[in-house]
Order: C-alpha cells, then structure tokens, then sequence
C-alpha cells in the first residue's frame, strides 16, 4: 500500500474516535459512536497489515495474537458484573501501559522495521519519544495494578505512607531523566530496561500512598497517562492514528480527574500526594455526645412512601456494593404504579467512579430521562415527600455546606435534608469514604433503615404489596 | 540525521536568500534569478519541513479537539466513556503488528507479540463491555 | 530563519486565532481573545518577513502597503457607527475576497516566489488547490460586494429574478469546472483571468435574486466561502496559519448561517435559491377585515411603565435604524430609579445581523447580563406587566405559532402577548420585513405608539418626569 | 514533480517489501534483511509522507476544532465574531508577503502590493472595531 494513502487511512480512524466520543454525548448517539470506534480500530489494524506486508509466519503470529488476547477480552467483556467496572477499567489500563513499553522494547531491538534508523544509530528525537513512552507506559501499568488491587478489595484501601516518600520519588524522577539522556548519549539497551525498570517502581511509589478511594481520580489520571504516552509512541512511528488517539485520551482523562476533584472540593494536588482516607471507617457516633437516632422498618418506609406524591431516590457507593439496583427498580416501579412520581439524583461523585451510578441504574432498566444530575434536581428536594437514601452517604452530608470545619467543607451535596423525609438506608451509623459523621443522621426529619441495602430494599417492596 | 537534514535545510534557505537578494538587485528578471528564488520559497512553503512539525501540530489540535469532544459528553455516560478510551487506546497495536510482521529481531517480535495479545485483551474487552454498558441505556417507554 | 522554525511559528499564530475566538465564549474573556488575535495576526507577519526577507525596496513597499492599508482600516475602524455593523462585515470580506485573488495572481505569475514550481510548469495539485482558491475568492467578492450595497441600502432589497436563473447559474458551474481542467492542461494566463471573470459574474448571478432582509445569512455564508478559499490558497502555500484560520473561519461562518436560518426556521437552501422578501412592504391592515388598534401616545406609555413591576424590552431592526438605543437606556435608567424591574429579550435574528441588538445595548451602555436570549426569558412574559417592543415585528408575530399557513409559520418567536400589556414603538401598522401582516397590533392588550422609535422613546423619558 | 515523487515513493515501498520478504524467509537475521526491513518501514513510518497528507490532517482537526469553539461562542457577541473572523481570515497576507517581498514577476509583485494593501485594511479595521465592540460590554454596577 502507497504510504501516503496509509496516512489518510490512519487520519480517517483518528476521526473515527473523535466520532466515537462525541456519540457519548448522547445516550441514543452512544451505541453509534462506540460502532464508529470500532470500525476506526479495524482501519488501523487492516491499514498497518497491507502496509507492512507480514511473511506467512508473521501472519500467523499476529492472528494467534490478536485471537488469544481477543477471546480472553471478549469472554471478559460478557462476564464481568457492572459493579466491577472501575477495577476493569483499572486492569485495561495496566495491559495499555505494559503493551507501550513492550512496542518500546521491539522499537529498541528493532528500529529498523519502525524506520527509526538502526541498532546503534537510532535517532536521537526517536530516543527521546520513545523514552518517554516507555517511562509514562511503565509508571500506568503497575499503577494501574495498584489501583486495580486497591480497588477490587484484594490490597487494603489503606494509604501506605513510606517515610520521606516525596524525596524518595524526586530522586527516582531524577535518576529517570538522567538515564533518558544516557540512553540517548549510547543507545544501550541495558539503560532502558534501567528506565523501565524504575517507572515500574515509581509506578508502584507514586500510587500506594493513595487511599482506596481517591482510586477513581488515579485511574483517570492513569487514562490520560496511557494517551500520553501512546501519543509519544505516535511520535516515534510517525503514525496519525496513534497521535490523535493519544491526544484525546490525554485530554479525556485529565477532564474526568478535574471533574472528580471539583465534586469533591479537593485539589488535584492533594488527591495525587495522597494519605487521605482508607478503610471505612465504622466510627458509629461515638464522639461522646449522646444523640438519638429515629429507627424505621421496612413497613415504616413502605407505608411513607405509597404516601407519598414525589419521592426522590438517591444511590450512592453502598448500592453499588449490595447489587441492590434492580430491587430498587423494583420499588421504585412499584411506586409508579400507585401514581407516585420517582426521580433518581445522582453526585458527581457518588460511587466508585463517574458515572458508576448511571450505569448500575441503567442496568437495571431504569430509563435514563427518570436520572438526573446534581444541579438539574437539586432544588427539587424541597417538594419532595421522600429522598431515599440508598448507600450514599458523604454525597448527602449537610456539614459539607454547613460546617467550614469539615474536611468536605464546600464539596457540593445532594439536599436531602430538604425533603419532607429522608429514609438512609445503610448497614450502621458509620461514616462513607471520607470518614465523617453525617449530622443527617440525627435529625428530625430522618428515618434510619440499618441492613444491607438490597435485603431492605426488597423487605420495602414485599411490604408494599401488603 | 534529525540534524543534518535540518542544518542541510538552513544551508540550502541561506544559499537560496543569498541569490534572491542578488537576482532582485539584479532588476533583470531572468530564468536564473527566477530559479534562485524558487529555491528559496521552496523552503518558504514547506517543501523542506521537518514531519515533526506537522506532527506536533496535529497533536496540538487534537488536545481542543479532545478538549471539547469530552466536555461534551454527558456525566451520565462517564463510565462507557473511560471503557471507550481504553479501548481506542489500544491502537498502540499498530506498533505491536508491526514489530511482529516485519521485525527483524526474534526478541522484538517476541516483545511484540507479548504487546499485541495484550492490546487484543483491550480493543476486544473494551469495545465490547461498552457496547455491553450503551446498550443498557433506555428511554422511558411511552 | 529555519523553515521548520518558521512553521512552528505558524501553527502558534493559528493557536492564537482559535484562542481568539474562544475569548468569544464570554464577554469578560472576549478582549483577551481579541488580543490574542492580534498578536498572532503580528506572528504570521513577522515570521514572513523574516522567512523571505525581502530586499530593500521590497520591504519598502511592504511598510507602504501596510500603512496605507492599515491607516484606512483605522480610520474606518473608528468612524463607523454601530448600527452600520452588518454593511461593514460585508465590505470587509468582499476585500478578502479580492485580496485572495491577487495572491492567487501573484502565484500564477511568479510560481518560483512560492515554490510551486517555475513558470509553465506549475504543479497540478497547486493549480487545483489555486484554482479554487481563486474562484471562491472572486464569488465573495462580487457576492460580498452586491450584499454591502443591499445592506446599505444603496442598491434595492428586492429580489432581482433573472428569467431561468438556475440554468444560467449550472451552466456557468460547469464552465468553471471545465476552465480550471483546462488550466491545471494548458497553464494560460489567459484561462487563469476566464476563471477570475466567471467566478466574478457567477457571484453577482447568485446574491442578486436574494432579499435584502437574507442578506445576514448570504454574509454569513460569504465570510465562511471565504475560510475555504484561505484554506485552499493555505495548501497551496503549505502555510499551516493560512490552513487553520480557513478551516476556523470557514466554520464559523457556516455556523452562523445554521443559527439565523434556524431563528427564521427556513432552510439554508430556499434562502440561497432566493426570492424571498423585498421591501418592507407597507400593506397596512387592508385585508378587507376592518379591526381596530388602540393607540397611545407617549404620556399613556410613561405612566403605564411607571406602574409596572416588571418590563421587558424587546428590540428590533427598528431601533437600529431609528438609533434609539441611548435613548432606550435612559428610559430604563429611569424605570429602574422608579424601582421598576428591568430586561431585555434578544430574538436570535432580530435585526440584520446574529449579535445586532447585542452590540447596539453595548453601546449604549447597557450592562450585558440585563440582556438575555429568547430561550432564557420567554417564560418571563407572564409575569411582565409590560412589554415594550420597539422596532421589532416579526419576531413578536403570533402567527408563528398559531397560523399554520403563514409563511414564517414554526419560526421561535418572543411571547410578548402574555405579558399584561404590550407596547409597540413603530411608525405605521406596516409589516416587517417578512411582509407578514402582525395580528398582535389588534389584539386587545396592545397599544400602538406610532412613530420615530427614537422620538417617542425619548417623549416617553420626558413624560416619566412629569 | 508530484505525481514522479508518489510513484518513486510507491516503487522504493515496493522494493524494500519484496527485500523484506526474502529477508524473512531468509531466516538469517543478517545486516543486509535489516536494512531491507529497514527501507520498508522508512516508508511505513512516513519518512516518505507527501505533506499534503499532514495539511489535509490539520486542515480536518482544524474544522473539528472550529465547530466546537464557534459553538462556545455566547450569541450576545455572534457580531464581534463576525468582524474578528473576517480580521483573522487576513491572515491571507502571508501570501501578499510573499508577492511582494520576493517575487521575480513585476506583474506579480503589483497583485501582491494590491493584496497587500487591501487586506491591511481588513486587519486593522477587523481587529480595532471587535476591540471597540468588545469594549463596550460591561457588567451591571453593583
Ligand atoms: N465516584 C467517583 O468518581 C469518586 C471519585 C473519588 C472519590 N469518591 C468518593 O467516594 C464517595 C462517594 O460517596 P457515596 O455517598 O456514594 O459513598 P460513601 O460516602 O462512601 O458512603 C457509602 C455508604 O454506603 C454504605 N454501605 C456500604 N455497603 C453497604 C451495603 N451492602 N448495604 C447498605 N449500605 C452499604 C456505607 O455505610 P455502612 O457501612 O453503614 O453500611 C457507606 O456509608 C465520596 O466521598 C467521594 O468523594 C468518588
Ligand atoms: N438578525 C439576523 O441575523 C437576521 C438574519 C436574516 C433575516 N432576518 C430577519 O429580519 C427580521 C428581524 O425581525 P425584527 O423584528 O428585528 O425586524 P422586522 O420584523 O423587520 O421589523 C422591524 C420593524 O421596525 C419598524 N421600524 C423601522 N424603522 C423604524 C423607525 N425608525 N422607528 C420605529 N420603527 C421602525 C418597522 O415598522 P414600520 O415601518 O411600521 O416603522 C418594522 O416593522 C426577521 O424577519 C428575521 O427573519 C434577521
């Protein structure tokens, strides 16, 4: 194939992603857009395959490849429960950057098939590329592991805080830059697997001191690395699809880690130096002052909301944890029926990862028009009869607007406490994620429903047919 | 090489200056000076511009593509978006089919081909587990 | 200076050309942008002159142009009165428009200056590339001058219908796509001018049979025709500043005309085929029905001001033409001292120009975040007690919404029907400019002030002060 | 010279495939299959990329960026975008520069001068009536 008709090809696939993210949008232009990107990945593949005309036994190989991994991707992609996508998404991104530096290492020990000179005489520009990719591709995979780790429950949440860490990871990206320049000075293969093998370990560094809950904000920060570095590649292979790719990547994960942050009023800075929040905390109220708690049953919440005219349900990470969406659609179609009217509210920040809670719900057939975000329904608590509160617990917390003592102080909330009512179904009066009291608790107007949320949430619905 | 093209191109911008100058002064607008010049915006328009450049540039632009492209997307489809992204990240394979195809180096196609059914694991999950996620998005039914 | 440098240099002009218009987002970002403009409009300038350096006496002759240039500009930059917006925006790109030309000229007759070859053996794609660029080029300017006579009411609003116009215009299409074969074949100077010349009747041929009130989407149209003929000139040049800026502008203007064709809810297609629209014909209420229109006079519309709670002001073509906008604010200063609750409501294609009545407030002072768009405070009109209409018609006309025969029928239009009582500033019961009779001046909570927009505005502030 | 430098382009691809190919079934990694190989991907990695594919690609992100930025655009200042795109579409000066700095053709040199002095008038009246425009929005005193 003519090398300049492969460019176009290579820009029309970089389009073809710009078209599959625009289709997010939407969720009706969604499913369309995703088709998009996978016709762009299909150009690609099929455009480099014509391009560099593989021998017979090259051919098998890349089918071997591409069938093996593509199997173990598909069978994942049919099995894995929706409340699992933000370790998904954590492990995707760890193959993404060990693939970067495996492309990296075939670059090193073969520059001659990606025309960035030959061994001993690689490029200086290819080097510097290169390096950078290899460093930015290593640092994303055992990150990445880390947060997969931390996130699947398999490591515990807890930040782990190395004695004099920060000077430990200023040395190592020091010693890294010093080595990209050595690399490029001799061109020895035994300094980029130094490089490596330090990314790896800066990897590793940069992520433990991070509590488990700040995981969504690194696995963002990770995605944009991923791009970043896939662009670098771009530049060494000289190929459009990789830079534009990469940019968007880039670009998509540093605006969803600005997102995050902005919904919990913290500094990017902060999330990524780390030590903030771990386990949950089951602290109870137990700061001494006595306060009393309203307890309510599973017929005490049915009973108030069949009498309900607007109930306003809000999900948050405990649904995610107790699988408990599809008894809610079951509640909250149960209400319908009666001719209540059900809105859901979702946090910006509610759940494990952005859009967490859009997708459960989705899952559970809830239409997406009955979902709305925080700034669209939030003066609407206020005529509400109920806001049930389903496993959320610091996107609903008053002290966040109230109390400038408060760690959380400024984030905005979910106001819950307007409602008529507010059902908190949780399993204890312990705090959520970032470890603070929730003042809701103890108020008026509240009604706590202690149990796991999808056992409550069907005992509500079995009461209702009562 | 990056600077030997480079400092050939100087060279060839200075040569070409110098006999523009001259064939202008030389107010007779003959065929050679005609030619000097034409050397000269040959550099001028780009005939003698690194690919890097254009390269950089593409970037550039693609970073406010990317910018407003994902500024766009509702809050609602964040999690298909990161799945999507990892997906599209994956186009990293063409650095893996090309390290397998046409490496002339056993440890590069095997490094390649460690890339290649890794990246496969992704474009493979990513897309379909999206597909899977925007699948499940439904209007209410009237 | 090094070519690779000097494209570098390029490609951040071109940044600073989309930083320029993205200050446009908000008017507090809006004059940095406007800065950031210049400065690239300075880099490009100045990285040519120091990629060509021109010899003395041409360097000369630069300074020359420039200055002569550059002082008109000032000058009219300075002079030109507000209202006089949409002509000058039209005047402008018909320069444009003829400077792509020359430069396309220029290309022609010394090839070797921008290296696309030597003369009579020109490359083809540079030919291609030129050729359109010189054709677009000669349509805006012929087009934009034709435009800037209409606007200005030098030349008739009214349609000018060539008999078998559409036939003439094809016919001229594929002579133009015949000449630009024959030039890439032959290289004649002779064809290049043929195609100037064509190029320069077919864009008289297309704009003449357009209305005089279409006039804002066949500028807008214009200003994006020439983006593309930039853009083409911009490959011929390899100029990537050049290319940017095309394909910014190029979208620009298609974009704008989208939103005015929307506002009017025509299709962009009737309204470039034409024949719509003419003078604004003064047809009065002679269609036999005799009905009766009450009228007030400016004490009436004082003290019924006075009273209100709430006005909202809607401005149209009108007030343009009568500059009643000082006035206007004093009028409103007034209400507001009398504690009397202040807006405006701008209809997306009130007036000549997208942005018209925007500018037109600005000017006279009136603070933008009074001003909102129709979306914003339709809904205000039934809580208005009064609407002051002055020199708007169409875009207030009921049968948009009620008349499904009427020819503006699905048009958005302002609910100034729902506000208690409406007040209509014009000087006779004549249509606007879609020569639509407006059923709202019979209705029984109108009050027709008939007259100078900018006299009875000003009669009603001296009545305020009784 | 276009339609000669794609052909050379499309042969030295064709040449080093088919060294490529003997290359691999050589089964001797040796210097010579790695330069073949290395020939090969020069093209593939577009060191032999007409520019024209770059400009096309900046040329398309560049609209991309276009509609989104002109989107952002708030509608109280569609008249200051209209002057300030008209100002920066004088960006077409560059080519006037070029006429009349160096062009060898008298004739050519005036149709620069003519450009020239036109699209002065467009960048200085563009850019100083968006600024006197642009001047004028103010917020309410508080
Ligand atoms: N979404 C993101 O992208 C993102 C990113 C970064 C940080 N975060 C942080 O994550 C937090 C999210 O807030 P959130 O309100 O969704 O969650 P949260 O504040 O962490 O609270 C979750 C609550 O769910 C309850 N819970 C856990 N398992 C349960 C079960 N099986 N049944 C019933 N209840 C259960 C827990 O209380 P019990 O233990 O008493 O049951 C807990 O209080 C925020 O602090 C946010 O800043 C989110
Ligand atoms: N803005 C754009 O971008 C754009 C683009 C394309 C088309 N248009 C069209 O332009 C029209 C704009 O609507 P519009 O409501 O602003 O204007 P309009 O419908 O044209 O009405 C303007 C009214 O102002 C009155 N008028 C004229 N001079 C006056 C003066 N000196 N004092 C007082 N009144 C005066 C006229 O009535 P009298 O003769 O009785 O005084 C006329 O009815 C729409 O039909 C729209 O479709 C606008």
């Amino acid at each position: 194939m003519n090398a300049n008709f492969a460019s176009f090809l290579y820009l029309v696939s970089g389009i073809l992603f710009i078209l599959a993210l625009r289709g997010l949008s939407h969720p009706t232009t969604s499913r369309q857009g995703n088709i998009y990107g996978m016709i762009g990945m299909a150009i690609a593949i099929a455009t480099t395959l014509a391009l560099a005309t593989p021998s017979f036994g090259g051919f098998g190989l890349i089918v071997l490849g591409l069938v093996i991994g593509g199997s173990v991707g598909a069978v994942v992609a049919r099995r894995i429960a929706m409340t699992a996508m933000p370790q998904l998404v954590a492990a995707f991104h760890s193959l993404v950057g060990f693939a970067a530096v495996m492309v990296a290492a075939a670059a090193m020990y073969a520059p001659e098939s990606f025309g960035i000179g030959s061994a001993g005489a690689i490029h200086g520009q290819a080097l510097v590329e290169m390096s950078l990719g290899v460093a930015i591709g290593a640092i994303t995979f055992t990150g990445s592991v880390i947060a997969f780790l931390k996130l699947d429950g398999r490591m515990s949440g807890k930040p782990i805080m190395l004695p004099a860490r920060h000077l430990i990871n200023i040395a190592l990206g020091a010693a890294l830059v010093a080595l990209i320049v050595t690399l490029v000075l001799t061109q020895s293969h035994f300094v980029f697997w130094l490089i490596v093998l330090l990314s790896l370990a800066l990897g590793v560094l940069l992520i433990i001191p991070i509590g488990g809950a700040d995981m969504p904000v690194v696995v963002s920060m990770l995605n944009s690395y991923s791009g970043w570095a896939a662009a670098a590649l771009g530049f060494t292979l000289g190929n459009l699809a990789l830079i534009i790719t990469g940019a968007l990547v880039g670009s998509s994960g540093a605006i969803l880690s600005y997102i995050m942050c902005k919904g919990m009023n913290r500094s990017f800075i902060s999330v990524i130096l780390g030590g903030f929040g771990g386990e949950t905390a089951a602290v109870g109220a137990g700061d001494g002052v006595e306060r009393t708690v309203k307890q309510g049953s599973a017929d005490d919440a049915a009973y108030l909301m069949m009498n309900a005219q607007k109930v306003i349900i809000v999900p948050g990470y405990g649904m995610a944890v107790a699988q408990a969406q599809h008894a809610l659609r079951e509640m909250a179609d149960k209400l319908k029926a009666n001719g209540v009217e059900v809105k859901y509210a979702i946090h910006p920040v509610a759940g494990r990862m952005p859009g967490h809670m859009n997708v459960l719900l989705a899952e559970a057939n809830v239409p997406y028009d009955e979902v709305f975000e925080l700034e669209d329904i939030n003066s609407e608590f206020a005529q509400a009869d109920v806001a049930y509160v389903i496993g959320a617990n610091d996107v609903t917390n008053p002290s966040a607007r109230d109390d400038k003592s408060s760690p959380i102080y400024g984030m905005p909330i979910l106001d819950v406490d307007k409602a008529r009512t507010c059902l908190f179904v949780k399993r204890s009066l312990g705090s959520g994620y970032a470890g603070i009291d929730n003042t809701l608790f103890y108020k008026d107007g509240t009604m706590m429903l202690l149990g796991d949320a999808k056992k409550m949430t069907e005992e509500i619905v079995k009461a209702m047919d009562h | 090489m990056e600077k030997t093209s480079l400092e050939q191109a100087l060279d060839q911008l200075d040569q070409a200056v110098a006999a523009v100058r001259l064939g202008v002064q030389d107010l007779v607008h003959g065929q050679g000076a005609a030619e000097a010049a034409g050397a000269a915006a040959h550099a001028v328009s780009g005939g003698a511009i690194d690919p890097f450049v254009f390269r950089f540039a593409i970037f550039v632009l693609a970073i406010f593509v990317g910018y407003y492209v994902v500024w766009s997307v509702t809050p609602a489809l964040h999690t298909p978006l990161m799945a999507v992204t990892n997906a599209i990240s994956s186009v990293i394979v063409v650095g893996a089919l090309l390290a397998v195809g046409i490496a002339a180096s056993g440890l590069a196609t095997g490094f390649g081909f460690v890339a290649l059914m890794l990246v496969s694991v992704n474009i493979f999950g990513g897309f379909l587990v999206t597909q899977r996620m925007l699948a499940m998005y439904k209007k209410k039914e009237k």
